[in-house]
């Protein structure tokens, strides 16, 4: 699918809206301090905007303490954003609405980092797809047993799977086991955060490779959090890049690993051995950080190779390119 | 003169019904301030190995070895409290989990301070003067207020400073990181990364860099070893190995990872080998990765052995000298 | 049907219970702990059928030595105390009281620290403060001290005594309940269940009620032993169960002063007690070792 | 750190109104009323809130009432009779830790051996050990049969101590009758029966997890960092490890105050030891409300107090929590 097709996607309001899409997401938490009275708010995501079309996927890439996870959480309905709206199939979420709720947990599955924490350590594998099916469907138990067996047969398991508890499995198996979770109720968009990173080398690309399979063949579209770069490079359409909880680039996959503008992608690149090679010139971050940087600066002025004056007491907007790729960060404006 | 020998190291695990092999008749070579990379997934008993030659394993474990020559001594031949004497003046190890592997109960200086004593570090002032530069050597900022502090209050980054600062207040002649960056984020893992080798070929001591990640070693390491399932598989210089791997694994392993520029097209799939990594209690009759592997034949129902291949280096398959007789044919 | 592979299946993957039966089956202690303490159960249960004589009655040889002593007869198997009544019969009867008081005690305090715990670890802030610092005020009153004043209050006798033995044993219940119930819904499987569209009731019942189960049941085999001693402390300080009541603790107040004429009045039910609480105590270690707990 | 103690002093207000209101409660329950001195009666009037505030004032000041039978003020009995109490328990526990420490740490070594199992499995029977049976058979044993220890009291009736401190130990030193040394001897003699009584149990717990403390901190990461480092054995076990099994030991000491208290009533009963739990139970046998009123809030506080203490320990011995903010 590529970009233009939302131009003539549907309309809404007189807008044109994506099949997911997010507008200003803030989400502050209160931190409680140990001294007595003395409560902080931390603001884990600051104004994120994205549109995921369907049948593409939109990779989102930061370190930890990004505020990726955070930003999964918002969008699947986990917790209420502080501030921003989320669209989806041109409706806006309400976090309270029962019936939008029930829409979203439907539409949006996620599959989490660690296979082995997201499933029910007591519960045998059918058990876990059947109560998935019971609550969300209306099939009969013939049919949920039809649809769970055909389910695991498609995620490359077998039907006999269905009788085992989840330690059973191997780091693989489970992390199928998960995306056939997710994928059984014939979702819109996965949130994939971090799918690879709990296993193995010679296993990833196998759950890569399914990944892609099932995108393929049910035309979902992907928000796949991670933060290894060949891998977003093979998968994504659209790439996000975040620091500290903050977009400072996004754009096509092209735009960002071909030309990348800010900073920090710059010194992302820098730091994985396979792109140094192919960004001989990008700068790694600052081993000491700048001291002295205000609050509100640009968030990568401490470590940003470029620092000058003005990145340590004004924070750059996100600005839109013809393109339509964002970049925040001074160097560009000019 | 090699800096490390070992030779045919087996390490098992002991269980009520009998010894289950986790490290199989292990070889391996490294010379004086070389890099040797080794890389294999979890479970593969590249670990095992590092802590067998350092002395830890765990009272569960049972090592054998025809010999392990470190900087000219035989550790089998020493009595154990010789053997960890000897060992830790010649050889120092880092882990994975920096905050783990430093004790949450003493601050920084003492836990280094120790070090430096046991060490022979002279007295009180001096050993601080040495506290100060080490951790300046390993890039710290401010070492003066770091040394107050206890782990928990340094990032992970800062923590595998220090552990790696401590590591050198033993002056080793080889050092020996275990997934050192494993855990930490990457523009961390290239600066500790980074930091490692440089010390490396500064203090031309050996460094043994184990991990997961084949990208890792690709611009740092002189030579690789490549385990799986507890056998050491391949094991050659490292721009062989990453030119020509002999060894199916090897080639799977760099082929499952996406390639540069390689980018989202419909039907187009990475490499990947089939199946499960084989449980160790539950291996494969002949070749270990026989079940997993595209290119297996009849013979590979017979066990390999690791068989030096010239101009190149050891390699554990029936089918690499055969491959690499073709290439010699071709290059003719 | 019969052929399909999910017949075949279900009997080759053991379901989790099963599994944690078979690890307790193969703990030969803490097997053979459980058939002693069933052994006990049974003798509590049956006690008016085991036990030859009315616990009441006064026999005319007082302080009559075991059966195996030479001085001993046959008909008063453990001899008989100060008053001349029949030892056996007495401590028969002693762990049908015992048991009996133990067991009500432990589905008191359990039921109600259950219900408190959860509704600590599932209610706001205020409520689950207002819960705990309770909890707090009950464990730093010793059990004993408790059970003081309320008999002081209401005056001596088991019922009275028995609820100061609930109330202490009930903090343990909250704590675990609160603390187990806590630490699963930060995980992230109850997180994926709650995308799932499940209900809280059946997260509640699904998810979180099973795992938390394992503790919970580690901690009423805790609990039951307490529940044994500390009975029979009440006992033998005078404030639980009265003369001629065969409680154990009881009768071990009562033979106290004949301790050098009549020793067995005294070592027996001190046995009884300590064999059954040393029963308990190991089928419990051998619950937690079964159920793959974390000491 | 100033911070924490701030914290956990607020924590001890709470408690101890808590305590307050459970006490007050009570007296309001029943229909005895609590009359703590004839001032205290005239302040009694319709309004809870005015009483309460009545009852701490007259118990900040001290006048804790007067017992029912000697007619003495309740807060002076309890600071003759809680000296022995004070002497016998810390005794006991400095007995259970000087004995359950190096067996946890020798069994933690050895684990799963020979030595491991025999250790685990007495301190499972010591641990299921009815306190007041086990201490009438030490009796029967050691003192009747044996003649090898007095049967109870502190301290033998030949001797005339003067109590000072009240800690007999203390005051058979500090006495100047010539036999000095001989009542220290005999007051020690007269100890030892009560501390394995009632150590027994703690002894137990502290074995079991000083083991599975020091089995968790043998196991980690930073140990095999110590090793590597190529640190003398002794050092690992007896710094590195100890230092971070402390943590686990110090918060289990604290819970052990209440229980303590529980053994230390049956204690006294057994060895007739002129202590708080002898001045308990004498009082409820004879219905002195006051007294036990007075008991249950002295000791209650007792065991607030020094589970704050120890919570400010557990802060103390632990970096982790000692930082945070």
């Amino acid at each position: 699918m590529s970009f233009s097709f939302c131009q003539f996607g549907k309309q809404s309001g007189g807008r044109l809206l994506s099949l997911l899409e997010a507008k200003n997401i803030c989400r502050k938490y209160r931190v409680r301090s140990y001294n007595l009275g003395q409560s902080g708010m931390l603001e884990a995501i600051k104004n994120i905007s994205f549109a995921l079309e369907k049948g593409e996927t939109l990779a989102i890439v930061g370190e930890s303490g990004s505020g990726k996870s955070t930003l999964a959480r918002q969008i699947i309905g986990i917790e209420k954003p502080t501030r921003g709206d989320i669209f989806f199939e041109n409706e806006r979420l309400e976090f309270a609405n029962k019936k939008h709720r029930k829409n979203r947990f439907r539409n949006i599955r996620m599959i989490f980092q660690n296979p082995y924490e997201s499933l029910n350590p007591q519960a045998r594998i059918g058990k876990i797809l059947d109560d998935v099916l019971s609550i969300n469907t209306d099939l009969n138990p013939k049919q949920r047993k039809q649809k769970i067996e055909s389910t695991l047969s498609r995620v490359g398991l077998l039907p006999e799977h269905r009788h085992r508890y989840p330690h059973m499995f191997s780091g693989g198996q489970r992390q199928r086991v998960a995306i056939a979770r997710a994928i059984i109720l014939d979702p819109k968009v996965i949130i994939a955060d971090e799918p690879l990173s709990a296993l193995d080398v010679s296993i990833q690309a196998q759950i890569l490779n399914l990944l892609q399979e099932l995108q393929e063949e049910m035309g979902m579209s992907y928000l796949f959090i991670s933060h290894d770069l060949n891998v977003v490079e093979h998968i994504a359409d659209h790439v996000l890049v975040m620091y500290q909880g903050e977009v400072v680039e996004s754009g096509s996959v092209s735009q960002v690993f071909d030309r990348p503008v800010h900073p920090y992608t710059q010194s992302l690149f820098a730091s994985t051995p396979m792109y140094r090679k192919r960004f001989p010139n990008f700068q790694k971050p600052r081993d000491k950080k700048i001291k002295n940087v205000k609050k509100g600066a640009c968030c990568f002025a401490e470590r940003c190779p470029y620092s000058e004056q003005r990145c340590q007491v004004e924070h750059p907007d996100l600005i839109t390119k013809e393109d339509s790729s964002r970049v925040a960060c001074f160097k560009n404006e000019n | 003169m090699h800096l490390l020998r070992v030779e045919n190291l087996s390490v098992s695990y002991l269980t009520e019904s009998g010894e289950v092999p986790i490290v199989d008749r292990m070889s391996i070579k490294m010379g004086m301030g070389e890099i040797l990379g080794v890389v294999g997934e979890s479970g593969s008993g590249k670990s095992m190995m590092a802590l067998a030659i350092m002395g830890l394993l765990s009272p569960k474990m049972r090592m054998r070895a025809d010999y392990i020559n470190l900087d000219g001594e035989d550790l089998m031949k020493m009595s154990v409290e010789d053997r960890a004497a000897y060992v830790a003046s010649k050889a120092a190890i880092i882990f994975q989990e920096p905050q783990a592997s430093l004790n949450p109960c003493f601050s920084i200086a003492s836990q280094l301070d120790e070090t430096i004593a046991f060490h022979g570090g002279g007295g009180r002032a001096d050993r601080k003067t040495k506290a100060l530069e080490l951790l300046d050597d390993v890039g710290i900022n401010r070492p003066d207020l770091v040394l107050k502090m206890y782990p928990h209050q340094l990032s992970g980054g800062m923590n595998q400073r220090v552990a790696i600062a401590m590591a050198l207040a033993c002056e080793p002649r080889l050092l020996i990181a275990d997934e050192p960056t494993t855990a930490l984020d990457v523009t961390i893992q290239s600066q500790i990364i980074e930091l490692l080798v440089k010390l490396s070929r500064a203090q031309q001591s050996g460094l043994m860099l184990i991990t997961h990640d084949f990208a890792l070693l690709s611009e740092n390491t002189d030579r690789i070893g490549v385990v799986y399932s507890g056998q050491l598989m391949e094991h050659a210089a490292t721009e062989n190995i990453l030119s020509s791997p002999h060894h199916p694994y090897t080639k799977a392993l760099l082929d499952s990872i996406p390639q540069l520029g390689d980018r989202h097209v419909k039907g187009s799939r990475l490499f990947a080998l089939d199946g499960n990594i084989p449980a160790i209690d539950q291996l494969p009759v002949g070749c270990r990765l026989g079940p997993r592997c595209p290119k297996a034949e009849r013979q590979c129902v017979n066990t390999p052995e690791l068989r030096s291949i010239e101009n190149y280096g050891k390699v554990r398959c029936h089918l690499a000298s055969v491959s690499s007789v073709n290439k010699a044919e071709a290059d003719s | 049907m019969i052929h399909s592979p999910q017949f075949y299946q279900q009997s080759v993957i053991p379901s989790t219970v099963s599994r944690w039966t078979n690890n307790f089956l193969k703990n030969k202690l803490a097997l053979s702990a459980f058939v002693l303490l069933a052994l006990i159960f049974l003798v509590a249960l049956f006690a008016p059928w085991i036990a030859p004589y009315d616990p009441a009655i006064q026999f005319e040889n007082t302080k009559l030595p075991p059966a195996w002593y030479d001085d001993g007869m046959a008909r008063h198997l453990l001899g008989t105390d100060d008053l001349g009544r029949d030892l056996f019969s007495r401590l028969v009867h002693g762990a049908r009281l015992s048991l009996k008081l133990a067991i009500f005690v432990v589905v008191i305090a359990s039921s109600i620290g259950m219900l408190l715990g959860s509704l600590s670890a599932l209610s706001n802030v205020w409520i689950d403060q207002i819960i705990m610092r309770v909890m707090d005020l009950i464990l730093a009153l010793p059990s004993l001290l408790l059970a003081i004043v309320i008999v002081a209050l209401i005056g001596p006798g088991l019922p009275n005594a028995i609820y100061a033995v609930a109330i202490v044993l009930i903090p343990h219940f909250v704590l675990i309940t609160r603390n187990a119930i806590k630490a699963e819904l930060g995980k992230e499987y109850v997180t994926a269940m709650m995308l799932d569209g499940a209900t809280k009731v059946r997260l509640f019942t699904h998810s979180i009620l099973p795992n938390i189960l394992p503790s919970v049941i580690v901690q009423i085999t805790l609990a039951f032993s307490t529940a044994v001693l500390e009975i029979a402390a009440l006992g033998f300080l005078g404030l639980g169960a009265q003369a001629p009541y065969p409680e154990w603790g009881t009768i071990l107040s009562e033979s106290h002063a004949y301790i050098t004429i009549a020793p067995w009045t005294v070592a027996l039910p001190g046995l009884a007690i300590f064999f059954t609480l040393l029963s308990i105590n190991l089928v419990g270690e051998g619950l937690r070792d079964a159920m793959e707990l974390e000491q | 750190m100033t911070s924490i103690i701030f914290r956990q002093f607020l924590l001890l207000i709470l408690g101890l109104f808590t305590l307050t209101l459970f006490t007050f409660g009570i007296s309001q329950l029943f229909p005895d009323p609590l009359i703590l001195s004839d001032a205290h009666a005239k302040t009694i009037n319709d309004s809870l809130i005015e009483n309460y505030f009545n009852y701490i004032a007259f118990l900040s000041q001290g006048e804790w009432g007067l017992s029912r039978i000697s007619g003495r003020s309740v807060l002076d009995e309890f600071f003759i009779y809680f000296p022995a109490t004070l002497e016998l328990t810390t005794i006991a526990i400095i007995f259970a830790l000087v004995l359950g420490l190096p067996l946890g740490i020798y069994a933690a070594e050895n684990k799963n051996k020979w030595q491991d199992k025999l250790i685990v499995s007495t301190t499972l029977i010591g641990y299921s050990m009815p306190i007041f049976w086990w201490g009438m058979l030490l009796v029967l044993l050691f003192a009747l049969t044996l003649g090898i220890s007095p049967v109870a009291s502190r301290i033998g009736f030949e001797y005339d101590i003067l109590p000072v401190t009240g800690f007999m130990l203390i005051d058979t030193l500090l006495s100047d009758q010539p036999y000095a040394l001989a009542a220290f001897q005999n007051a020690l003699q007269h100890l030892v029966l009560p501390t394995i009584v009632l150590g027994t149990i703690p002894l137990a717990i502290f074995t079991r997890v000083t083991r599975s403390a020091m089995i968790d901190a043998l196991s980690s990461d930073y140990i095999r960092t110590a090793k590597a480092k190529g640190l003398p054995y002794d050092r690992i076990i007896w710094s590195h490890a100890l230092r971070n099994a402390m943590i686990p030991i110090v918060t289990v000491i604290g819970l052990q105050i209440s229980v303590l208290i529980t053994g230390t009533l049956i204690t006294e009963k057994i060895f007739a030891w002129p202590g708080i739990g002898k001045w308990l139970l004498e009082a409820v046998y004879r219905r002195d409300l006051v007294t036990l009123h007075g008991g249950l809030l002295a000791i209650a506080s007792l065991v607030i107090i020094v589970n704050i203490a120890v919570e400010v320990l557990v802060h103390l011995v632990n970096p982790k929590l000692r930082h945070k903010k």
